[in-house]
C-alpha cells in the first residue's frame, strides 16, 4: 500500500522522533509512506474565521499534490492533521471556500476534496489492523501501565475529524493493547494542553498541562504517549519532576516491533 | 476596517455563528479550559455579540487567552460554537493596524531550546496577521 | 386577476396524499411557511391513485411541473401504495424525459404529516427549478389554445 | 345540469386579511354550473350552516362548494349540513383556501387568484360528483393495548369496566413498565409500587383482560371495526400454566452472572428469573442468552427442583392471529443512551449514573436495599451533582444527535431525587445544574420551592462541562451563571437527567399499524388540539409517552382518554364504511386480474358472469368486483387497469381530470 505522507514542520526537527520511527514501522508493516516533494508548513492551526482563504493555501496545495500522485494523504503530528482534513472537509462542502481557493491556486485541475486525509493511527486501525500489529510485536509492554493522550486536536470537530468518539476514544488504547501494553482511560485525555499559549504565558500553559498529568497520574498510568510535539512539549514541560514520562506513540510501536536500537535518541 | 467599528454583523460574517440559536446553558463556560484566564467568557462572547458589545471584546486580554481546542464548538448542546466568535473578534482585532499581539521582536527573549516549530508558527497565525 | 409584473410564473400541480402530504401541507399553513402561489395542490386518497394519465394531462393542458408527494417509504396509510407510485412514476418520467419534458419538471417527494417545514422546502425548490427551467411548451394541445 | 352553490368563508381575518373573499365569491360566479355564490363570515358557524341549508332549499342546489380550511377540519361539518338541507353529503367538495393559501401567502393579489383557481378546481370536481351512500362493516368487540406499562393497564381497565374484552400485549415478562422501577411519584411522594402494583393486580383478575407477556405484536390486517393481529408468543421455556411462581427455580440455578435489567445492571439475576416480586404474571422466564442448558444442552437444574414440572426447554415461538375491533398504542419510553456525553464520564466511572439509575439505588427493593450507597465502593456518598437537560433541548444539528424537545419529567423527578436525598441523608450536599427549572403542573413549582427552602438543595444557574473521575472523587467542573463562576466540586455521585426518547419497538409497531409518526419517532395524533388520543389512521389510539413525554397524571388520564375513543368505536354494532371505494365497469373489464394482484385488502374478486352480445347470443366472462365493505378506496387499482375499468368513486379519473384542467387553465 503506498500513501502520499505530509511530515509537517515539527517533524523535521524537534519531533525527530516521531518521524523516524514511523517511517521504519510502516515499512515492516507493508506501508509504503512517499513524502511529498515541496510541502509547505499547514499553518499549526486551521482558521476559524471564514473569510481566510489564504492560510488554508498550503493545506490546498498539499492536498491537491496528494491527488495528482494518485494517494490518500497521512500524516502524523495531531495539528498538521487538524488542519489539513478540516481544510479538506471545506475543499468538499463548502462551495465559497473551494472556489475562492482554487481562483487562488489557479492549478491545472481544480482540487476538490478527492482525496482522504488519513492519520498515521487511523492506518494502523482500518488498514494494518491492530490485530496483525500484535501478531508483529516482539517486545511486548507487558504490564506497563499507559495513559493514552488525545489531546484536542486529533478528535475535535468530531463532526469533521471522525477519527473517533470525541468524548470517548478508544484507537490510542486499542493501539496499547495492541503493543501488550494495559491502557489507563483518564478524564482528561481528551482536554487540552495549553497549546500555542506556552509561547505567550509559560506559567497558564503549564497549569493546564499540569492538570491533565495530575489525572493520569492520579488514575495508575506510569506513561503517556501522545501524537503531538506540542502536547509532548507542554506535558513534559509541567511534570519538571518527570513522574511520567511523556513519548511519542510512533516510539512505542518501534520497541514493540523490535526497531527501535541502542543508539536511536 | 477602520479602527472603532467593528460591528456585530462584521462579527457574524467573519464567524459565520448564528448567536441566537444559544439557550444560555453556560456549558461553554463549564468545559472551557482557560476560564479562569478570561475576562469574558465563552457565553458572555456569545452574549455580547448578539448585544453588539463588541468593542469591550476588542479591548479585551480575554481573545488571548482562548486555546481553540474546539471543546466548546464539540460539547455545545446548540451549535452555536462560540471559539469560531471568539476568533472572529480576534481576527477584527488583529486586523487593525499596528494591532498585532505577537511581533517577531519578541521571540528570542521567550525561546526555549525545546519549543517545537509548531508552536511558534500556531501562535504567530493565532496572535498576528 | 393578473399579475401585474411580466415575470414568468409557472403552473405546477402537486397530487398530495390525504395521509401524509396533504396533512403537511395543512401543517406549514399552520406553521405559516411561505411557499410560492403556483402551486396548486390536488388531493388523493394515496400516491398511487395517481394514474400516469393526469400526469399528461397536466403537462397537455399548459402545466411547467407536476410533483407527487406520498408518505415515507414503509408509512403508506394503504401498505405498499407509494411504492407503486414510485414504479410506476419511475417509468414515465423517462418516457417523459424521452419525449423533450425535462427531468426537473416532474418530481416524487415523500412528505409526512409531520413535515410542514419539508413540505414548504420542497415546494420552494421545486418551484425555483421549474422557474429556472423556464415555459413548458413541449407536451402542450393546442387545441386548448385560444 | 348541475346546480352549484359556492360559500366564501372569511374565517373572521384568517382567510380574508390575504385573500379578497368577495371576489373570490365573484369569480365563482361566472363559472358553469354555479347558480348561487356568496361570502360569509364563520361558514363553520351555526348561521353559516344554516346559510347552506337554506340555500340549498332556496336555489335547488345539486352540489356545493365550500371555500374554507382543510377539508381535514371541516369537511365532515359542512357534508351534514348539506345532509340536513337535503343533500347527499357527498355532493359537497371543499377548497382549502386557509392552509394552502391566506396562510402561507402574503401578497393579497396573487393569494386571491390562487383561491380562484382553487375554487374553479373544486366547481369542477363537483360537478362530476355522483350521490354516494355509504355502506356498513360490523365491529369486532374486543380491543387490544400494545404495552403494559402504566398506560396500558390504565387503558385496558377503564375499557373492561364498560364491559369490553380487551388484551394486554407486553413484551417484558411482566406487565408495569417504567412505573414499576420508580421509587416514588411527584409532586406526593406516595410510593409508585403501592399505587401500581394494586392495578396489576387488577388487570390480572379482570376477567375480561388477557394479558399475552413476553410477547410482540408480529402483523396487523384489516381496519378499523375489524383488524386480525398477529401475536408472537416468545417462547419462555417454562408453561405459563403450571409455573406456581414459587420462585425456587430462580434460586438455585447456577447462572448467576446475568445483569439485571430490572435495575438498570447495576445487580445481576438469574438465566432463569421473575423480574421483581409483584411480577404479573408471576410466571418464571428463561433467558436463552444465558441458560447454559439451552445453549450446551448441560445443566437442567431449574427443571429437577421444579415441583410443578413447568420447565419445558424444548418450547417454541408461538404465533396466535386474534381479532379487534380498535388498537391502542402504549409503547412507552426509555432515556437515551449517554455515551455519547461521555464528557460527564458515564462510562469511565461508575458513580456516574443516570436518573433511573439513581431511582433504583433508592428503593427499599434496588439492588442496595434503598440505602444510599456509591456503586463504586459502596460508601455513602456526601456530595452528588444533578445535571439537568443530558440530551434534550438540543439544536437539530448539534453534534450529539440529541433530542430537540424538552423531555418535560426531568426537572421534576430531578427534584424529587434532591428533596428525598437531601431528607435521608442531611449530611449530603446536594447540586442541581440548571438551565431552566419548568414545573408547569398542579403543586409542581410549590415542590420545586420545597426543594430548595425547605430542603436546601443548591440550584445553580448553569451547566456542567466535564466531569474528571481522580482519586476516587468526581471532580466536576461547571459554570455558575449567575455568579459568573467557572466552579470545581468534588463530587461522590453525578447524576445525568437522560433525554427520553420513544420505546424503539414503536417505530416498526407504527409501520404495522399504519400509524404515522413524527420525526422523533413519538406517534403523531389525529389532530394535536382536539384529537389527541386518536391516530390519524382509524381504529388506533395512543395512550400515554409514545405520544409525547409525559408525567404519570397526563400518562392516566390519557390512557382514560384513550379508553374512552375506544369504548365510543366498540359500543356501536356497525360503522360506517368510506364510500369512496372502488368499481369495476364490468362491460370495460377485461378479466385480466391484474388488479386483484395490487389490491392490499384483498377486496377484489374474479368471478364469471352472462353477458348478452349484441348478435343476441349470451357469452361467460370472467369480470372483477370489488367488495365495498372491505375495500379502503386507496386507488391503486385504478391505475393499474389497463382497460380503465377500474374507477374510484368520490375520486374519478375524470374528476382528477377536470382538477387538473382547472388548475392549468
Amino acid at each position: 500500500m503506498i500513501y502520499s505522507y505530509f511530515p509537517g514542520c515539527t517533524l523535521k526537527n524537534k519531533a525527530i522522533d516521531l518521524d523516524i520511527y514511523a517511517r521504519r514501522s510502516a515499512e515492516l508493516l507493508g506501508i509504503t509512506l512517499e513524502e511529498l516533494p515541496e510541502w509547505q508548513c499547514c499553518g499549526g492551526v486551521y482558521p476559524l474565521a471564514k473569510d481566510k482563504i489564504a492560510t488554508k493555501l498550503s493545506s490546498v496545495r498539499a492536498l491537491a499534490a496528494s491527488r495528482d500522485a494518485g494517494h490518500d494523504l497521512v500524516t502524523l503530528c495531531s495539528a498538521c492533521h487538524n488542519v489539513l482534513k478540516q481544510v479538506n472537509n471545506d475543499m468538499r462542502t463548502d462551495e465559497y471556500i473551494r472556489s475562492r481557493a482554487n481562483n487562488y491556486m489557479a492549478p491545472d485541475a481544480e482540487y476538490n476534496g478527492e482525496i482522504n486525509v488519513i492519520h498515521y493511527l487511523e492506518l494502523l486501525r482500518d488498514t494494518v489492523g491492530f490485530e496483525n500489529i500484535k501478531k508483529k510485536v516482539v517486545k511486548p509492554f507487558t504490564g506497563r501501565k499507559i495513559g493514552a493522550y488525545y489531546g484536542c486536536l486529533l478528535l475535535r470537530p468530531g463532526k469533521v475529524m471522525q477519527m473517533d468518539d470525541p468524548e470517548n476514544p478508544k484507537i490510542l488504547e486499542d493501539f496499547i493493547r495492541a503493543i501488550g501494553g494495559e491502557p489507563v482511560i483518564y478524564a482528561q485525555r481528551n482536554e487540552c494542553c495549553g497549546g500555542y499559549a506556552t509561547v505567550e504565558d509559560k506559567a497558564y500553559a503549564a497549569s493546564r498541562a499540569g492538570k491533565v498529568v495530575d489525572n493520569a497520574a492520579a488514575c495508575g498510568a506510569d506513561m503517556l504517549i501522545t501524537a503531538c510535539p506540542l502536547c509532548l512539549y507542554n506535558l513534559n514541560k509541567s511534570n519538571a519532576e518527570n513522574k511520567l514520562p511523556v513519548v511519542y506513540f510512533t516510539e512505542l510501536l518501534a520497541e514493540a516491533l523490535g526497531l527501535k536500537e541502542e543508539n536511536d535518541v | 476596517m477602520s479602527e472603532n467599528n467593528i460591528c456585530r454583523e462584521d462579527i457574524l460574517r467573519i464567524s459565520g455563528v448564528d448567536t441566537r440559536k444559544c439557550m444560555r446553558c453556560g456549558k461553554c463556560s463549564a468545559t472551557c479550559p482557560a476560564y479562569d484566564e478570561m475576562e469574558y467568557h465563552p457565553h458572555q462572547f456569545v452574549n455580547m455579540v448578539e448585544n453588539g458589545d463588541i468593542e469591550a471584546l476588542v479591548e479585551s486580554p480575554s481573545l488571548f487567552k482562548c486555546l481553540s481546542c474546539f471543546a466548546c464548538i464539540d460539547r455545545c448542546p446548540r451549535q452555536v460554537e462560540p471559539a469560531k466568535l471568539v476568533e472572529a473578534v480576534r481576527s477584527a482585532c488583529i486586523r487593525r493596524q499596528g494591532h498585532n499581539h505577537l511581533s517577531a521582536d519578541a521571540i528570542p527573549a521567550i525561546l526555549d531550546p525545546d519549543i517545537p516549530q509548531q508552536a511558534l508558527v500556531s501562535a504567530f497565525r493565532k496572535y498576528s496577521e | 386577476m393578473q399579475m401585474n409584473d411580466n415575470t414568468f410564473r409557472p403552473k405546477i400541480v402537486a397530487f398530495c396524499c390525504n395521509w401524509c402530504s396533504y396533512a403537511g401541507a395543512d401543517l406549514a399553513g399552520t406553521n405559516r411557511l411561505n411557499y410560492p402561489a403556483d402551486v396548486k395542490i390536488i388531493r388523493v386518497p394515496c400516491s398511487c391513485r395517481v394514474n400516469p394519465t393526469f400526469v399528461l394531462r397536466a403537462f397537455g393542458r399548459g402545466a411547467d411541473g407536476v410533483i407527487i408527494c406520498g408518505c415515507h417509504p414503509g408509512d403508506c396509510h394503504y401498505t405498499s401504495g407509494n411504492y407503486y407510485a414510485r414504479r410506476r412514476m419511475t417509468l414515465l418520467f423517462s418516457m417523459l424525459d424521452y419525449l423533450g419534458i425535462e427531468r426537473e419538471r416532474t418530481r416524487v417527494e415523500w412528505v409526512s404529516a409531520a413535515e410542514g417545514a419539508k413540505f414548504a422546502q420542497t415546494m420552494n425548490s421545486f418551484v425555483e427549478t421549474v422557474t429556472k427551467l423556464g415555459k413548458n411548451k413541449r407536451l402542450e394541445d393546442l387545441r386548448c389554445k385560444k | 345540469m348541475q346546480r352549484i352553490g359556492v360559500f366564501v368563508c372569511h374565517c373572521g381575518s384568517n382567510i380574508a386579511a390575504t385573500v379578497d373573499v368577495k371576489a373570490v365569491a365573484e369569480a365563482a360566479k361566472h363559472e358553469s354550473g354555479v347558480v348561487f355564490s356568496a361570502d360569509y363570515q364563520y361558514m363553520c358557524s351555526e348561521s353559516g350552516q344554516d346559510l347552506i341549508k337554506d340555500m340549498i332549499k332556496e336555489h335547488k342546489l345539486t352540489g356545493i362548494v365550500v371555500c374554507s380550511c382543510s377539508p381535514r377540519m371541516h369537511e365532515n361539518t359542512f357534508c351534514k349540513a348539506a345532509a340536513a338541507g337535503g343533500l347527499n353529503p357527498y355532493m359537497v367538495e371543499i377548497a382549502n383556501i386557509r392552509e394552502q393559501c391566506s396562510w402561507i401567502h402574503k401578497d393579497m393579489p396573487s393569494a386571491t387568484a390562487k383561491a380562484i383557481v382553487l375554487v374553479r378546481s373544486a366547481i369542477a370536481k363537483v360537478t362530476l360528483n355522483a350521490p354516494l351512500t355509504a355502506g356498513t362493516s360490523p365491529v369486532t368487540k374486543r380491543a387490544l393495548v400494545i404495552g403494559g406499562g402504566i398506560a396500558g393497564i390504565q387503558t385496558a381497565l377503564d375499557i373492561a369496566d364498560a364491559g369490553f374484552e380487551v388484551d394486554i400485549v407486553e413484551k417484558e415478562p411482566t406487565i408495569g413498565g417504567k412505573m414499576a422501577q420508580i421509587d416514588k411519584t411527584f409532586p406526593t411522594l406516595d410510593c409508585a409500587a403501592c399505587i401500581l402494583t394494586p392495578k396489576m393486580v387488577e388487570a390480572a383478575q379482570n376477567d375480561k383482560i388477557r394479558i399475552f407477556s413476553y410477547s410482540e405484536v408480529s402483523a396487523v390486517k384489516g381496519f378499523v371495526g375489524n383488524f386480525t393481529v398477529t401475536i408472537k408468543r416468545k417462547a419462555r421455556y417454562v408453561k405459563e400454566d403450571l409455573c406456581t411462581g414459587c420462585g425456587l427455580c430462580t434460586e438455585k440455578c447456577p447462572q448467576k452472572k446475568v445483569p439485571n435489567e430490572f435495575n438498570l445492571g447495576l445487580d445481576n439475576r438469574r438465566a432463569i428469573y421473575i423480574p421483581f416480586a409483584q411480577a404479573i404474571p408471576k410466571i418464571a422466564t428463561i433467558d436463552p442468552d444465558y441458560c447454559t442448558m439451552l445453549k450446551s444442552g448441560k445443566c437442567g437444574v431449574c427443571s429437577k427442583v421444579c415441583s410443578a414440572g413447568a420447565i419445558d426447554y424444548q418450547a417454541k415461538d408461538e404465533f396466535i392471529d386474534v381479532n379487534y375491533g380498535a388498537i391502542v398504542a402504549a409503547t412507552g419510553f426509555n432515556p437515551i443512551k449517554v455515551d455519547k456525553y461521555d464528557e460527564f464520564a458515564y462510562a469511565q466511572s461508575p458513580d456516574v449514573v443516570t436518573s433511573l439509575e439513581y431511582e433504583r439505588l433508592m428503593n427499599a427493593a434496588g439492588p442496595t436495599g434503598g440505602t444510599l450507597l456509591r456503586p463504586s465502593d459502596r460508601t455513602h456518598p456526601h456530595t452528588i451533582v444533578f445535571v439537568q437537560c443530558v440530551g434534550s433541548r438540543e439544536s437539530e444539528d448539534s453534534t450529539k444527535c440529541g433530542k430537540s424537545y424538552c423531555s418535560k419529567i426531568c426537572c421534576m423527578y430531578t427534584a424529587k431525587h434532591a428533596m428525598l436525598t437531601r431528607e435521608k441523608y442531611p449530611d449530603t450536599d446536594v447540586y442541581v445544574f440548571y438551565i431552566d427549572v419548568r414545573t408547569p403542573g398542579k403543586s409542581f413549582d410549590e415542590f420545586y420551592r420545597r426543594a430548595v427552602e425547605q430542603y436546601g438543595v443548591h440550584y445553580i444557574k448553569g451547566m456542567v462541562g466535564k466531569v474528571t473521575p481522580e482519586g476516587g472523587k468526581l471532580k466536576v467542573q461547571a459554570s455558575d451563571l449567575i455568579a459568573g463562576k467557572q466552579l470545581h466540586i468534588d463530587a461522590d455521585m453525578v447524576v445525568l437527567a437522560a433525554a427520553i426518547e420513544p420505546d424503539k419497538t414503536a417505530r416498526p409497531l407504527a409501520t404495522l399499524l399504519t400509524a404515522s409518526m413524527d420525526t422523533n419517532d413519538f406517534f403523531t395524533e389525529a389532530h394535536p388540539k382536539l384529537r389527541p388520543v386518536e391516530s390519524p389512521t382509524a381504529g388506533v389510539f395512543l395512550s400515554g409517552a409514545c405520544q409525547g413525554p409525559k408525567d404519570i397524571p397526563e400518562t392516566v388520564a390519557q390512557a382514560g382518554a384513550a379508553a374512552s375513543k375506544v369504548i365510543g368505536l366498540l359500543a356501536k354494532d356497525h360503522l360506517v364504511c368510506n364510500p369512496c371505494v372502488a368499481n369495476a365497469n364490468e362491460m370495460l373489464c377485461s378479466g385480466c386480474s391484474q388488479c386483484e394482484k395490487v389490491c392490499p385488502y384483498g377486496a377484489i374478486t374474479y368471478s364469471y358472469k352472462e353477458f348478452r352480445m349484441p348478435d343476441r347470443t349470451t357469452k361467460l366472462r370472467l369480470v372483477a368486483s370489488v367488495n365495498a365493505a372491505v375495500c379502503q378506496g386507496c386507488g391503486a387499482c385504478t391505475v393499474t387497469c389497463p382497460s380503465g375499468a377500474m374507477d374510484l368513486k368520490g375520486f374519478s379519473n375524470k374528476q382528477i381530470m377536470a382538477e387538473v384542467d382547472a388548475i392549468c387553465k
